[in-house]
């Protein structure tokens, strides 16, 4: 590989995975705090990406298909689909609270499959276009042309996930969010109202899902009822490879995941065919030698 | 009696809008015969199988066609969940028309009762070579979604365009359902390819294709049969301007088809997708051949079938000894100012 | 020679030093106590020497053999038995299972010989059950052999957790605060109990306990931390009398 | 959060309890004259049903007794099905002897994959799982004698003492003997000291170790035991199918597996049993929805899990 | 109703499932006191503490804090009230920092001066806690995590504390030390309501005592009666556990 194609997958797996990281921190958020693998996040983001490009249309005939267009179909839809995400809690995981592990697995699952039926039956299975103007101006380094589209969403997943983290790890509220995860029962006994709390990761889980959905539609320029189903995979692996439960973590693990399905791609002697067996393959390899991901922490069990 | 004819289509999963227009266009064909008299006099009936393009599901419809009794099926739109299912309409001697899928491993399956109505993958390999030709491209990029159709495609291509001199400059393979292709589009440019060969669907062709327009690449982008839908010139918007296709006969390029793209939208409120036309013949041309068998044996139909010389809205369909088409019905054709319109 | 030799045993959890050259045996047949400020690293001790820590120097001698570094049940196999200090039964499992379980090791019989119902197998299968019989008798509960462990009373449930060690037939039993949570006629029973598995078994017995009233009764030789180092070993007398002891752990009676 | 209980049947004071073996054998009984009553697509969705039970009682082993969860099980079955496959069309190897090398290739794989990551935790072990699931299903995408993409056409039909099997119902049969072989294994070896270990390590790892337990390598023996099983219903799937490709072995079914192991009861087999044919059953039945049947079968699964967290037939004392 | 009294119990009944773990017991904390409630093993200590604290809802029966029937009230509402619960087993945050821990014990808490001055407090009654206050919870011993337990609970500034086994697995010196805390709060005006198996370190220091026993109150009075009276007390206490 020349030093231009290197640099370019570099941008090229930046991009990707400041999606995935963006994906898979709200994975990590609601995994840390009832440690539930929310299979249904993916459709979350699908969900997003749908009142994006709604929304987006209709402000479109008066604001047009520029920034503005999509800054209010971002917001509109991390709001929306963050009541939709406290509504799916409230309504499929509550009631599951104490079931069996596996069965609130499955739980997910079923939501997954209800918002993913939900949207094939009222589209159909149509591919819809998120047409945009925001142009392709940009800076060009060497050969590699990087467009101010790309580095204002690398920016603004970026500084959404910051932006978390600080929530996270200064706020009271984010105190109380990881004390949940930690003792739902001491957790009351400290005047934590545990639902809210629970309420609150799903909203913001899900409303980052929904921002990444709609910077995703923006950008490549399609929505369809599918097209959650890879990024909720993607998001997962991305989660569990940065420590799950952990939120640099999850945006470290959504980096290296977009890096090394970039470098996977132009594997020397192999085709792009073999990629994800390189994907995989050194996650594995990964998880072998640091068993608890990038940030996980390793728990001695104390016997 | 009436006449029981199974469609199986993809009604869920990721094609089920492909599906859905199959299953549409069938119907009316169908209705539309029964209007005129129905075959032989009896009314035709239909019952709809949904394989979700998936090998098992397809097993299991297929078979639930069968038990119905059908006396005949249409239908199957994914080369893969086609394949496990001719040998149960084999071994019932049920005759069965093929609409979409075109792998050439179809063929090679097939136990003489099945039937392609589109063209398949090699014919769509010697349209696409003599298209790079015309065009003066030398290096092929040829990308595929590692499906049963698009791999197949790629394949038969890549090997027919080496077998005519050319040079294939890289071939690649993406997934299906995901978004971003810079890796695989920063590939392609610095493999110096002066054109690309994109032979899955249309969701993945046009993501492609912008994406390739806007990393700068400024070679051809030629698409397999499977992109042919608006939602493709939708999507790609501007990038897909110059872009070439190897269109099955769609209705819009079909000139005795415009009755039938206003009266699909009618009935349907959506507009005919890229199989309506075809669907529509097949729905047809399977009452054509009942008529023609002068009963609904199913031996008689299926020789019927072999004797068929039908003229449809898509065109003529007449099979070879191995129950292909014996003319490819591709046809080139070139985006311009958001339409599909023929290449001369 | 000692059945336990600890020499020169070492543990440290990042920067904190949790164990420094800790040297110490075990007779045979004897009932012996580790008794220490919370936090001195007695637990950890029993961890390395079950090999759920790895201690970063020293070594362990188990009669004789080298047991530094094995995994935990390799251990047990070797004939070191331990309970937890908070109550680690399998309490959705009935108390005969929990018994049986600690023969697995005593035991060979695998998927295919239980597949194919071998005659040997079944064999197997009868004894591990009557063995498992037996260890509750003998801590006094076979009448709740079928009852579910974590319905039991605590005080059971350290007689079944006592019980599942036996049943693996150790030369050397750890127990980690036994009598914690028991009330004054429970600790009594407990005390009895355990003098009846050294003099009726002849398995040897190493304690950790809070309880003075229990310790002084029972060990024949304690061992005392603090802040992860050895400072008394001997009769109970020579530790109560041990000013660093009283200082560190005893406290003045009032 | 509690895992469901499950009590392996060791622990029951008597092992047949007539109020289960009657009612056992009554099903037996139903299943094998089934095809005699009915027609070939419902003897299709029987035989389906059947090869989810044996898929499921696999699965149930690794993550309902021994508590891994496993994201990756329809990598074995591809593993069987693809064995069996290229050394029957390929080789023309004849298909019984195909079982055998099969269930040691299933075997090899299972411990290249699992020995070295069964200690890891329940989480991080999914998507290791995920991951291999997905490494073989590229894989025989990506390989010649695999078929590629378009898989492995015209694969011989088994024949047994000079009998081919060749219709639906032949197949039934023999997913029926397979089915109930499975189940005869499972009952087997859950009430056997290594099933027990499996519980032990599954409700206490630490506990377990404490007491003698090595848990990687009971851990590894669930892992392969279900793998094995797995294959078998590779191979037999194989030759029902006669074409298989890597279509048939995604992620979705390995979701599809784990869904009937839950769904049912996870543990105990009764249980398992009624899972895997609600999954294969429920989105034959809701046929009728069209497009709207993923969104139908979604909704009655969600309330399934809601009404029955525990699945529709979990242990009576839970 | 008396003036003074702060908490009381009205005939609370609790099961856990179908299980009856309470069987209707009455009880009343006075201001300013030390109550203890002693008890068998499974006798129903802690599930009375965690009927008081809103944890497990009473099936039938009420309780009243500070003149207000809290029954319903759930848990979270009621550490601002200025009812504290340290629960049985610590129940500390372990992945997360002492002074972390510290802070959520005043997590109803807007004022982050008042705070500040709340952990000084905390800090001067535990300087241990003060020393160690960046590390990770997990890795305070036994008698350190207690010391946490009861410096978080004292951030919400209580009026009344549930104590649940503050000795269990404690060294002898450590009881004395944390007993001695207990004494020393209860100067500053917290009342305490003490849950103990460990009769003679309980009775040592409360004013009044209940014995609870399969649910059931037995015995109650003076402490100090209570203390002369251990021969009774060991009968209900040295029973049939459970
Ligand atoms: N896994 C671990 N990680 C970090 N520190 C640990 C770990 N295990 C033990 N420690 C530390 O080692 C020291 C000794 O702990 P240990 O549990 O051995 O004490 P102990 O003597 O058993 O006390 P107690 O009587 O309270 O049970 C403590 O400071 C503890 O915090
Ligand atoms: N979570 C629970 N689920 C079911 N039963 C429980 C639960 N917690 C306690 N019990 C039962 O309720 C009864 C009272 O238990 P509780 O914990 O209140 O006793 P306690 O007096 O605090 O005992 P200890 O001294 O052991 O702490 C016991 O029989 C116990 O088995
Ligand atoms: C373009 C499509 C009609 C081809 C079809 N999907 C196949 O698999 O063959
Ligand atoms: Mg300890
Ligand atoms: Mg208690």
């Amino acid at each position: 590989m020349t030093l231009d194609l290197v640099i370019q997958q570099l941008v090229n797996g930046l991009i990707v995975g400041s999606f995935y990281a963006l994906i898979a921190l709200g994975y990590s958020m609601v995994f840390g705090v009832i440690k539930l693998l929310n299979f249904a996040h993916g459709d979350i983001y699908m969900n997003g990406a749908f009142v994006g490009l709604v929304v987006f249309s209709f402000v479109g005939i008066w604001v047009g298909n520029g920034w503005l267009g999509v800054v209010c179909a971002l917001l509109v839809s991390m709001l929306a689909v963050g009541l939709l995400g406290v509504v799916i809690e409230r309504f499929a995981y509550r009631p599951m609270r104490n079931a069996p592990r596996l069965s609130i697995l499955i739980t997910a699952l079923g939501a997954s499959m209800v918002l993913n039926g939900t949207a094939l039956a009222l589209t159909g299975g149509k591919h819809y276009a998120f047409n945009t103007d925001l142009g392709f101006a940009g800076v060009d380094i060497s050969t590699v042309h990087i467009t101010y589209t790309q580095m204002v969403l690398v920016a603004a997943s970026i500084s959404l996930m910051a932006g978390m983290q600080a929530f996270v790890s200064r706020t009271m509220y984010g105190k109380a969010m990881r004390a949940v995860s930690i003792d739902m029962g001491a957790s009351r006994l400290m005047g934590i109202d545990v639902d809210r709390v629970i309420a609150l990761t799903f909203f913001m889980g899900s409303a980052l899902a929904a921002g990444g959905g709609v910077m995703a539609g923006a950008y490549y320029g399609s929505v369809h009822f599918f097209m959650g189903f890879i990024m909720g995979l993607k998001a997962f692996t991305a989660a569990v490879i940065g420590g799950i439960g952990s939120v640099p973590g999850a945006m470290l693990g959504g980096l290296l995941l977009g890096l090394l399905e970039a470098f996977g791609s132009s594997l020397p002697f192999v085709g792009s065919e073999w990629r994800d067996v390189f994907v995989f393959g050194t996650l594995i390899l990964f998880l072998v030698f640091k068993p608890t991901g990038i940030l996980g922490r390793s728990v001695v069990e104390r016997v | 009696a009436d006449i029981k004819i199974g469609i199986v289509a993809p009604m869920t999963g990721q094609l089920a809008s492909e599906g859905q227009d199959m299953e549409n266009a069938v119907k009316m064909a169908i209705e539309a015969a029964n209007a005129k008299g129905g075959a032989n006099g009896d009314k035709v009936i239909t019952i709809t199988a949904d394989d979700a393009c998936d090998p098992q599901q397809a097993v299991t419809a297929g078979s639930k066609l069968v038990s119905e009794g059908v006396t005949a099926i249409v239908g199957g739109y994914c080369s893969g969940a086609v394949l496990p299912t001719l040998k149960i309409y084999g071994d019932a001697g049920i005759p069965f028309v093929i609409i979409g899928a075109n792998s050439t491993k179809l063929v090679a399956a097939n136990q003489g009762n099945a039937f392609l109505a589109n063209s398949t993958g090699d014919m769509q390999a010697t349209t696409a070579v003599e298209l790079f030709k015309k065009n003066g491209f030398k290096k092929i990029a040829v990308i595929d979604e590692g499906d049963a159709y698009s791999s197949d495609l790629a394949k038969l291509t890549a090997e027919a365009f080496m077998g005519a001199g050319g040079e294939i400059a890289t071939k690649e393979t993406t997934n299906a359902g995901e978004q971003d292709y810079s890796a695989v589009v920063t590939k392609i440019k610095s493999s110096g390819a002066d054109a690309v060969f994109w032979t899955a669907y249309h969701a993945g062709g046009a993501l492609l294709t912008k994406q390739l327009r806007q990393a700068g690449f400024q070679g051809g982008i030629v698409l397999g049969d499977g992109n042919n839908s608006p939602e493709y010139l939708e999507i790609a918007g501007s990038a897909g301007e110059g872009v070439y296709l190897l269109s099955p006969p769609t209705v819009d390029l079909l000139s005795g088809a415009g009755d039938f793209k206003g009266k699909y939208k009618e009935t349907y409120g959506r507009d005919a997708g890229a199989y309506a036309a075809l669907s529509y013949d097949v729905g047809d041309l399977i009452v054509d051949a009942i008529a023609r068998a002068k009963s609904a044996d199913q031996k008689a139909i299926i020789e019927a079938l072999k004797a068929s010389d039908f003229k449809g809205l898509a065109g003529e369909i007449k099979f070879t000894d191995k129950n292909t088409l014996q003319t490819s019905n591709f046809r080139p054709v070139i985006a311009k100012g958001g339409k599909w319109v023929a290449v001369e | 020679m000692a059945l336990l030799e600890v020499r020169d045993l070492r543990l440290s959890f990042g920067g904190l030093k949790v164990l420094h050259d800790i040297s110490f045996s075990v007779e045979k047949g004897a009932i012996n106590s580790l008794i220490g400020p919370n936090g001195a690293g007695k637990t950890s001790l029993f961890n390395c020497l079950t090999g759920f820590y790895k201690p970063k120097g020293g070594s362990i001698r188990l009669g004789g053999r080298p047991i530094t570094g094995l995994p935990p049940h390799r251990i047990t196999a070797l004939g070191l038995a331990r309970t937890f200090q908070n109550i680690r039964l399998f309490k959705e499992m009935t108390v005969l299972e929990n018994a049986m379980s600690g023969q697995h090791c005593r035991s060979r019989h695998g998927i295919v010989s239980a597949i194919l119902h071998l005659p040997s197998q079944r064999r197997e299968e009868e004894n591990i059950r009557t063995t498992g019989m037996r260890w509750l008798d003998f801590v006094g509960i076979q009448q709740h052999a079928h009852r579910l462990a974590g319905g039991l009373s605590y005080g059971d449930q350290r007689r079944l957790e006592l019980a599942r060690a036996l049943a693996s037939t150790p030369e050397l039993i750890l127990l980690d605060e036994p009598a914690a949570g028991l009330n004054e006629r429970e600790k009594l029973d407990l005390v009895h109990l355990i003098r009846r598995v050294r003099d009726e078994t002849g398995v040897t017995v190493l304690l950790i306990e809070h309880d003075m009233g229990l310790v002084m009764q029972v060990s024949e030789k304690i061992v005392v931390f603090d802040y992860g180092q050895k400072i008394a070993d001997g009769t109970p007398e020579a530790v109560r009398a041990d000013p660093r002891v009283i200082e560190a752990y005893l406290g003045t009676e009032d | 959060m509690t895992e469901a209980r499950i009590l392996p049947a060791a622990a029951q004071p008597r092992l047949m309890r007539w109020s289960v073996v009657l009612p056992a054998l009554a099903a037996v009984a139903c299943a094998l004259v089934l095809p005699q009553f009915a027609n070939a697509y419902v003897t299709e969705v029987a035989t389906t049903a059947l090869l989810y039970v044996v898929l499921c009682l696999g699965l149930n082993i690794v993550v309902g007794y021994a508590g891994l969860l496993d994201l990756g099980y329809a990598a074995f079955f591809a593993v069987g099905a693809y064995t069996s496959g290229i050394l029957t069309a390929e080789f023309g190897l004849n298909f019984w002897l195909t079982i055998p090398v099969a269930m040691a290739a299933a075997c090899v794989a299972g411990i290249i994959i699992g020995a070295p990551t069964l200690r890891l935790r329940s989480d991080y072990l999914a998507i290791v799982t995920l991951g291999f699931g997905e490494i073989v299903r590229i894989i025989a995408r990506n390989l010649d004698i695999t078929g590629g993409a378009s898989g492995l056409i015209g694969i011989e039909r088994p024949e047994i003492f000079g009998f081919k099997l060749m219709q639906v119902q032949h197949f039934y049969y023999a997913f029926l003997v397979l089915a109930l072989l499975t189940a005869f294994v499972c009952l087997s070896v859950e009430r056997s000291r290594m099933g027990r270990a499996w519980f032990y390590v599954r409700y206490d790892e630490d506990a377990a170790a404490g007491i003698g337990i090595n848990r990687v390598s009971a851990k590894l023996q669930a892992y392969m035991m279900g793998a094995v099983i797995a294959s078998v219903a590779g191979c037999l799937y194989a030759a029902k199918m006669t074409a298989i490709s890597p279509e048939s072995f995604t992620f979705n079914q390995s979701l599809l597996i784990l869904l009937g192991v839950v769904l049912g009861g996870m543990g105990r087999i009764p249980g398992v049993v009624l899972g895997a044919i609600l999954v294969a059953l429920l989105p034959e039945v809701l046929r009728g929805a069209g497009t709207y049947r993923p969104l139908v079968t979604a909704v009655a699964l969600l309330a399934i899990m809601l009404f029955r967290p525990n699945g529709l037939w979990p242990d009576k004392r839970v | 109703m008396e003036p003074d009294i702060v908490l009381s119990a009205d005939r609370i009944v609790t099961r856990y499932g179908g299980i009856k773990a309470l069987h209707g017991v009455s009880l009343s904390v006075k201001r300013g006191q030390i109550v203890a409630l002693l008890g068998a093993n499974g006798a129903g200590k802690s599930t009375t503490l965690r009927t008081l604290s809103g944890l497990i809802a009473a099936s039938s029966g009420s309780v009243r804090f500070l003149g207000e029937d809290i029954t319903k009230v759930p848990a979270h509402r009621l550490p601002h009230r200025g009812l504290v619960h340290v629960p049985e087993g610590r129940r500390i945050f372990g992945d997360m920092t002492i002074k972390e821990n510290l802070d959520l014990g005043s997590f109803t808490l807007a004022d982050d001066v008042e705070r500040r001055r709340r952990l000084d407090h905390v800090f001067e009654l535990f300087p241990i806690l003060a020393r160690r206050q960046n590390g990770d919870a997990r890795n305070l011993s036994g008698g350190e995590q207690q010391m946490l337990a009861i410096g978080r609970a004292l951030m919400a500034a209580p009026k009344v504390l549930l104590l649940d086994e503050p000795s269990m697995g404690l060294a002898p010196q450590l009881i004395k030390e944390v007993m001695n805390i207990v004494q020393r709060l209860n100067r500053e005006g917290v009342t305490i309501l003490l849950v103990e198996q460990n009769s003679k370190v309980a009775l040592k220091f409360a004013d009044y005592g209940y014995v609870l026993k399969a649910g059931r109150i037995v015995l109650e009075g003076l402490g100090s009666d209570l203390a002369s009276n251990e021969a009774v007390i060991s009968a209900y206490l040295g029973g049939v556990a459970a």
